[in-house]
């Protein structure tokens, strides 16, 4: 029995990070239909800054966390203007095309500029060491990304649904043509739709740096990993996000503790039958 | 006249770590003994295959041989990438250098295979032995699911059991699991004294170190045993505390006290351009150019692999990592195997603390194989 | 009056339509040549280049004729590599001709599975279960150690000579005119199978499914066939990839392959051959050069050429090129 | 004559809407009927269900006496019931001949040729070549889909469906968006279809719909209000109300 | 308050190479009713869309009132002023249908929902379906309510009968001509129907192979037994 609770909390934390780290993509790909395989670049450079920030100009945790955000918004506005905006409803190969281009050109650059070996961020004192749950202890930091998970997930689904900008964003991905021509400014509702992605993905990239270590190669390690769970939910679902990466968080640490040598086969395996019963995602919005 | 040797290896990608290590390991021999031997230049050509890739590196290697014409192959991190290019050796006449991929069987692929590196086995049989010695009779194995994970696994279980203790429970893990924590449950739950793990070195040592030690295993006194691949000193900066007071064996560490140690790693610092990069295959890569030389020293430098092969069988030398030789029969690097622990010096730095000596290992894995 | 003068001009094109049939062999014949002779010390690469076209045709099948996007296409390019080494390795049957069969077979059945699995879902979700798929076909060969020699790769394979005459060398010569005999043949039946009712079919249903089904057709029998056939163009390739580099490993069953393949096909351009072929010539001799001239920073050059690409010719390098001849001849 | 077409208490509700409320109607060949109702009454809805685009909540659909409730779309198509879509559902780049070509090929099970070439087949050829002209599209029939005009887009939808010569032809508003000047083509071109072949034809143009139908059925909130001659439908209160309004009282009804 | 009117002067646009719209000029006074007739494959739609800024102009100028909005994008032009009910519709399909209305409100309460309502009491009911939920009728609904939301000073309208019941035509054309004559609302109507729209138009300009063919008035036209033979290709008006 302590057992099962012992995996379910595990399930929970791994979960949580998964959707820290990916609902920035589920932002891009689902709302802004734009299969952004450079989601990962973006989780990674935030990586590399707050690790910067903290290291070399002796940030705290969470200065470094706005500085990673910050910063990396601001690398990504010259790439929205001059690539991004090129591909906004293109096919969807072109996309992959292009955002595969931007994130091997992140990876040189960062293997050429920080080197190829693995960066850490210094946890905050509050955030280090383990809390204790009774039955057993978790990290302290794995609690803290819960929490961080639960309130992105609300913002968000807020800002989305219920905001006039949500509305405004979710018509110009319906139909950009039309939107203009009612007056949305959609180049500049794009835009900040964008800066939100990433600088999501930057606090993923930062927060989730104790479970996917921020080097060069993070960029397209865990690509996969992102497109599997944003899928799986849904795309463009906040809710749906939610529910898939805690799904598949349990079944893959339920895998990992029950079978690790089949680990995997789990894993896909239920990723297979959850498209077959659900073809468009967890809660996928119609296309 | 220009000899050229071609050195293929995980440039970019993934393992450009490790390929920058060969390089490194490359230049800093070039640096300290010159890249002429007898009235010959020594030139290298870098081909890179980031992942493992056997049709790459064949391709590869090939156009080398062919078009570059080279007189040598080197590099070869990993073992499909060697293994695909031992069938052209011959034809080529060509000797291979394996300055890394570590399944023992590749040097029976081929009579011009010589290997500077080390096995698997041969690295993780010593720790079987220091695991007993510490008290530890029953183990969990926890290794990476492929090839070098298994090989390990094996090689623990072999001298784990043969000392007397016991291995309670073998668990594979696929090689791409980012968080560890159920694993840790397992270890638990298993009601071990100690944990033997394989992981290959790179980002995924990091989770598995933190999560041994925030899941409770390390304060619940489970001991923690390693061949030296999961503390690589590259990595070493990332695990931090976490890692303190792990012990691994290997062949090499950084921290070796010898002159010619010392010597090495101001040259490949040299050439890497930082010291934290400095990792293990700088050193098979440096004494792979040893070998080498030899070979041309032996050859005039005329293209005959047979004698090239031939004449550095049983070859004798002080490495950068200690003594070492290059068994006649096997072409697989004798060498000593180190006892270390993960240590933090007075500057700071975390290092990889040499306690413990076991001599002249040979590659255990070949006769295991028979 | 009106339809005699149709059908006048109709066989004009078709006849047109042919003889650019002849034109397209002769083309892949002449820059097959030119490469014999520009690299003559290079044929490994040419035919690993071939090997891969195989791959990316296969691709253009199933994704630039009938829309379904996959990043799991190597499933079918590894299962014919395995299959033709796993005959040589572990039964002794080296004629290079059967194990190409076994090759084509092995790729056709990897099709039918995947197909059934994959046709499941439409867009991103189906995109994720080639990637769910591909990774367990990984998965398998990996467990599956003693029959594929798991992540040190299955070696051993040795083909005989080809019709007992010519032997695979060192210099890749007969590897190379093997691979060029074969794409040539997979080249011409693909160019009739992509103009036939099938074809049109095919392109009608990446289109409109709907419309289809509106038609009587099942899209998704015709998906599933033509799967079948892509698994057999991709056997070809991966059996000719276990002949000629004689070890197969995990890799050509990845999904780093799969999607370096989707990469080459959209660079070249989706939905016609010369641009999966062109595709891949392109990106391959590229990557050759850059990875030679830097082995340390290629991937960045990589990157921006696809950026470029995008950029400047967003229908792929050969789809941009056609359709500019096309507005150009129109406009004369 | 017994009917080649009949659907029987045929019921479908989205949410809480019922959207088709038991609706029964046969169809004997050679009909002409018109399905006309205010916006949003179900006349699409009732086609989808009838092709099997959305499977009903109860009810059932018999073609030439053989019940068809439970066979799909493809299978009903097949049997010869046919339509054509309100919102046009062509393939955009490919030309007007290769649509009929392949409605052509396909009814005649021919697409699973993987050699020929339908340009290189005379009786395909002379098919397209007929179809195309009489609906006036002989001139675009190499040109791309996305490249013509919706209004002629709507006409080759039209094109599509008669090429696989149905038994039952059910056209979703095929004259929405035609000019005055090709609605002329569209009926000429029903007019020509086989006696033989049972039209249910959906319509807002009511001048197209009165020179068209024999008959006229009225959907209003999912239920047929109305069903008998065109000259009796103006006359009926209910009806002018929902949906004709000012229009029966024009003078160029027959 | 001025009196805002469209002018276009020699306006030319296509699609990629093809050429469409040749050298078209015309203006429109404020609260004018335009009927744009041509019969299929003209350039009617082309020409709506080249003014709402949605395809590629070759040259020309456009004025709205007394500003030049050539060079504007689409959303500034809607700013200005300008409406534009496209020929498709172009429903935001994921959007419900008072999603779908508040976007055409631009910067107006929300409570200005309410006229849509009363215009189309089928939209009423509909409000919280998807878009690709709607009936054909209801998408077309939707589509003209959504843009005269946003109280346009010039609307565009291309082909608002399509798909929708006789007494629904008869009630929008009344509305169209309300708007007219209370708003100052100029308004441009392609349509297939050619009585309607002479019925409610007071100026008619006919395209032929993307030219301006003929200009005049309704009564003109109704005169004019050739031209519509020739350019509409109908046999007379009723
Ligand atoms: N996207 C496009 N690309 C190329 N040509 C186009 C495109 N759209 C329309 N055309 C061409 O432009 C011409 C004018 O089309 P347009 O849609 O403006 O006509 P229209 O007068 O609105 O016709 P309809 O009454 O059928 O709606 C047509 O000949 C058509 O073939
Ligand atoms: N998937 C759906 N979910 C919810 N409601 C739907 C759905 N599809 C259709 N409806 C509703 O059902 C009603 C009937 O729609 P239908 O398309 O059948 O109307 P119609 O009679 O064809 O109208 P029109 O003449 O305007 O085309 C409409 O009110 C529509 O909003
Ligand atoms: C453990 C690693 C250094 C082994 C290497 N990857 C190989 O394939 O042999
Ligand atoms: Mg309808
Ligand atoms: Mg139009």
């Amino acid at each position: 029995m302590q057992t099962v609770f012992s995996i379910a909390v595990d399930a929970l934390a791994y979960g949580m990070v998964l959707f820290v780290i990916s609902i920035g993509l589920s932002v891009t790909m689902g709302l802004m239909r734009v299969v952004n395989l450079a989601h990962g670049a973006f989780a990674m450079i935030g990586g590399y800054i707050a690790s910067y920030a903290a290291h070399d100009l002796g940030l705290g945790y969470a200065a470094a966390i706005i500085a990673a955000v910050v910063a990396t918004i601001i690398i990504a506005i010259p790439l929205e203007r001059f690539l991004y905006r090129r591909i906004y409803g293109a096919p969807e190969l072109t996309q992959v095309l292009m955002t595969i281009g931007i994130t091997f050109c992140v990876i040189g650059i960062a293997n050429y500029a920080m080197g190829p070996t693995l960066k850490t961020i210094p946890l905050a004192g509050a955030l280090q060491g383990s809390a204790d749950l009774g039955f057993r202890t978790i990290p302290v930091h794995r609690l803290f990304v819960i929490l961080c998970g639960l309130v992105v997930a609300v913002s968000l689904w807020f800002a989305i649904d219920r905001t006039s900008f949500g509305v405004k964003l979710r018509a110009s991905v319906d139909d950009a043509a039309m939107a203009a021509a009612l007056g949305v400014r959609t180049e500049i509702i794009y835009a900040v739709s964008f800066a939100v992605a990433v600088g999501l993905a930057a606090f993923g990239g930062v927060v989730g740096a104790e479970l996917l270590p921020v080097e060069p190669y993070y960029a397209l390690r865990y690509m996969v990993t992102f497109l599997v769970v944003v899928s799986v939910g849904g795309a463009g679902s906040i809710p749906g996000a939610l529910i898939a990466c805690l799904l598949l968080g349990a079944i893959d640490t339920t895998g990992r503790y029950l079978m690790p040598e089949f680990g995997e086969f789990f894993f896909y395996l239920a990723v297979i039958a959850i498209i077959c019963v659900f073809p468009r995602g967890l809660a996928g919005r119609m296309k | 006249d220009t000899i050229k040797v071609g050195v293929i290896g995980p440039f970019s990608g993934p393992f450009a770590l490790q390929g920058k290590n060969f390089k490194a390991g490359i230049d800093a021999y070039m640096a300290v003994n010159g890249s002429r031997v007898g009235n010959d230049t020594v030139e290298i050509v870098y081909r890179d295959v980031p992942q493992a890739d056997p049709a790459q590196s064949k391709a590869l290697a090939q156009e080398l041989i062919v078009k570059e014409k080279v007189q040598y192959l080197a590099g070869f991190y990993f073992t499909p990438d060697a293994m695909a290019v031992t069938p052209i050796l011959k034809q080529g006449n060509v000797p291979m250098v394996v300055m890394n991929a570590a399944t023992s069987a590749i040097v029976t692929k081929s009579p011009l295979v010589v290997r500077t590196s080390f096995t698997t086995w041969q690295t993780s049989t010593p720790i079987a032995k220091v695991a007993f010695d510490a008290g530890v009779k029953k183990v969990i194995s926890v290794v990476s699911d492929y090839g070098p994970g298994i090989d390990a696994e094996n090689a623990f279980k072999t001298g784990f059991e043969k000392a007397g203790g016991q291995v309670v429970e073998a668990i594979r893990m696929p090689l791409a699991t980012n968080d560890f924590s159920p694993i840790m449950q397992r270890i638990k739950d298993s009601g071990a004294e100690g944990v033997f793990a394989f992981l290959p070195s790179g980002p995924t040592t990091l989770g598995f170190v933190k999560a041994y030690n925030e899941n409770g295993l390390k304060a619940a006194g489970i001991k923690f045993f390693a061949p030296g691949d999961l503390t690589q000193e590259s990595d070493l900066p990332a695990l931090g505390d976490a890692a303190l007071g792990i012990q691994t064996t290997f062949h090499y560490a950084v921290s070796h006290d010898s002159p010619e140690n010392k010597a090495f790693v101001e040259a490949a610092t040299k050439a890497i351009g930082n010291k934290a990069e400095l990792s293990f295959p700088a050193v098979s890569a440096y004494d792979g150019m040893y070998v080498i030389y030899k070979m041309i020293e032996a050859t005039g430098g005329k293209q005959d692999a047979e004698k090239a092969v031939d004449a550095v069988k049983g070859l004798a030398w002080v490495s950068p990592r200690g003594p070492v030789s290059i068994d006649p029969e096997s072409r697989h690097i004798t060498q000593n195997i180190y006892l270390r622990e993960v240590a933090k010096t007075d500057d700071g730095t975390y290092i990889n603390k040499e306690v413990q000596t076991f001599e002249k290992q040979g590659d255990p894995g070949l006769a295991a194989a028979k | 009056m009106a339809l005699v003068m149709n059908s006048e001009s109709e066989r004009l094109q078709h006849q047109r339509s042919f003889s650019g049939d002849l034109v397209g062999i002769a083309v892949i014949a002449a820059i097959g040549t030119i490469g014999y002779f520009a690299f003559p010390d290079n044929l490994a690469l040419l035919t690993r280049i071939i090997t891969i076209a195989l791959l990316v045709l296969s691709l253009d099948l199933v994704t630039g004729y009938c829309g379904v996007a996959t990043l799991g296409h190597a499933a079918l390019f590894g299962s014919g590599a395995y299959a033709a080494g796993i005959l040589s390795a572990h039964y002794g049957i080296n004629d290079p001709l059967l194990m190409m069969l076994a090759g084509i077979a092995a790729g056709a059945i990897a099709g039918l599975l995947s197909g059934a699995i994959i046709l499941r879902a439409h867009g991103l979700p189906q995109l994720v279960l080639s990637i769910a798929l591909i990774h367990l076909f990984h998965e398998f060969a990996n467990k599956a150690s003693s029959w594929t020699g798991g992540s040190d790769g299955l070696s051993g394979i040795a083909p005989d000579p080809i019709f007992g005459l010519f032997e695979f060398d060192l210099y890749g010569q007969t590897a190379f005119f093997f691979g060029m005999a074969l794409l040539l043949i997979v080249f011409v039946l693909l160019r009739f199978l992509v103009r036939s009712p099938f074809g049109m079919l095919c392109r009608g249903v990446r289109q409109d499914p709907l419309r289809i089904r509106a038609m009587g057709g099942s899209p998704k029998a015709v998906l599933i066939r033509m799967y079948v056939i892509s698994g057999a163009v991709a056997g070809v390739g991966g059996a000719l990839n276990a002949i000629s580099t004689q070890v197969v490993g995990l890799d050509s069953l990845s999904f780093t392959q799969s999607a370096e393949a989707l990469v080459m096909l959209v660079l070249g351009g989706t939905g016609s051959l010369f641009g999966a072929l062109s595709g891949t010539a392109i990106f391959m001799l590229f990557e050759d050069y850059v990875s030679a001239a830097n082995p340390f920073h290629w991937l960045t050059v990589v990157g921006a050429l696809l950026i470029a690409v995008v950029l400047f010719a967003p229908k792929g390098l050969y789809g941009t090129t056609a359709a500019l001849i096309v507005r150009r001849r129109e406009q004369r | 004559m017994s009917p080649v077409f009949e659907v029987a208490n045929l019921r479908k509700a989205f949410g809480g809407l019922a959207v088709t409320n038991d609706v029964s109607l046969a169809m004997a060949p050679g009909d002409r009927v018109a399905l006309i109702g205010p916006n949003g009454a179900g006349k699409t809805t009732f086609v989808n269900l009838v092709t099997g685009n959305l499977s009903p909540d109860s009810g059932e659909v018999r073609l030439g006496g053989e019940t068809v409730t439970s066979i799909n779309a493809i299978g009903r198509v097949k049997r010869g019931l046919v339509r054509s879509f309100q919102v046009t559902r062509l393939f955009q780049d490919m030309t007007p001949a290769e649509h009929v070509g392949l409605a052509v090929l396909q009814r005649d099970g021919k697409t699973r040729n993987m050699f020929g070439n339908f340009l290189s087949m005379p009786d395909v050829m002379a098919e397209i070549a007929d179809l195309l002209g009489k609906l006036g599209l002989t001139p675009l029939m190499h040109r791309k889909v996305s490249e013509i005009a919706y209004g002629q887009q709507r006409l080759l939808e039209l094109a599509v469906a008669l090429a696989l010569k149905p038994k039952v032809l059910l056209l979703d508003e095929p004259a929405a968006g035609v000019p005055q000047s090709d609605t002329g083509r569209i009926e000429q071109a029903l007019a020509d279809l086989p006696g033989d072949l049972a039209v249910l034809m959906i319509e807002h143009d009511m001048d197209l719909v009165f020179r068209f139908a024999k008959r006229v059925i009225v959907l209003a909130a999912g239920a047929i209000i109305f069903d008998g001659l065109p000259a009796d439908v103006t006359k009926d209160a209910r009806v002018r109300e929902a949906y004709l309004g000012s229009y029966a009282n024009a003078s160029h009804i027959a | 308050m001025p009196a805002i009117s469209l002018e276009v002067d020699n306006l030319s646009a296509g699609y990629g190479p093809t050429r469409v719209l040749d050298s078209i000029s015309f203006s429109v006074p404020a609260g004018a009713r335009l009927a744009v007739l041509g019969r299929n494959g003209m350039g009617k739609t082309t020409l709506l869309a080249t003014l709402a800024g949605q395809t590629r102009r070759y040259e020309g100028q456009i004025r709205l009132g007394d500003l030049d909005v050539t060079a504007a994008p689409s959303a500034a032009r809607a700013h200005k002023g300008l409406g534009y009910v496209p020929q498709t519709r172009c429903i935001f399909p994921t959007l419900t249908v008072e999603e779908n209305l508040f976007v055409g409100l631009k910067a107006r309460p929300k409570t200005a929902l309410e006229e849509a309502y009363a215009m189309f009491p089928r939209l009423k009911e509909r409000r919280r379906n998807l878009g690709n939920q709607l009936s054909g009728g209801e998408q077309q609904m939707l589509s003209t309510a959504r843009t005269i939301l946003g109280r346009p000073s010039v609307l565009l309208l291309d082909e608002p009968l399509e798909g929708l019941a006789p007494v629904i035509c008869e009630e929008l054309m009344a509305a169209f001509a309300e708007l007219a004559k209370s708003g100052d609302m100029t308004i441009l109507l392609v349509e297939q129907r050619i009585q309607s729209a002479l019925d409610f138009a007071d100026q008619v300009v006919i395209l032929e192979r993307g030219r301006l063919a003929w200009a005049g008035t309704p009564a003109d036209l109704s005169r004019d037994h050739q031209t519509v033979e020739s350019l509409l290709g109908v046999g007379g008006l009723h």
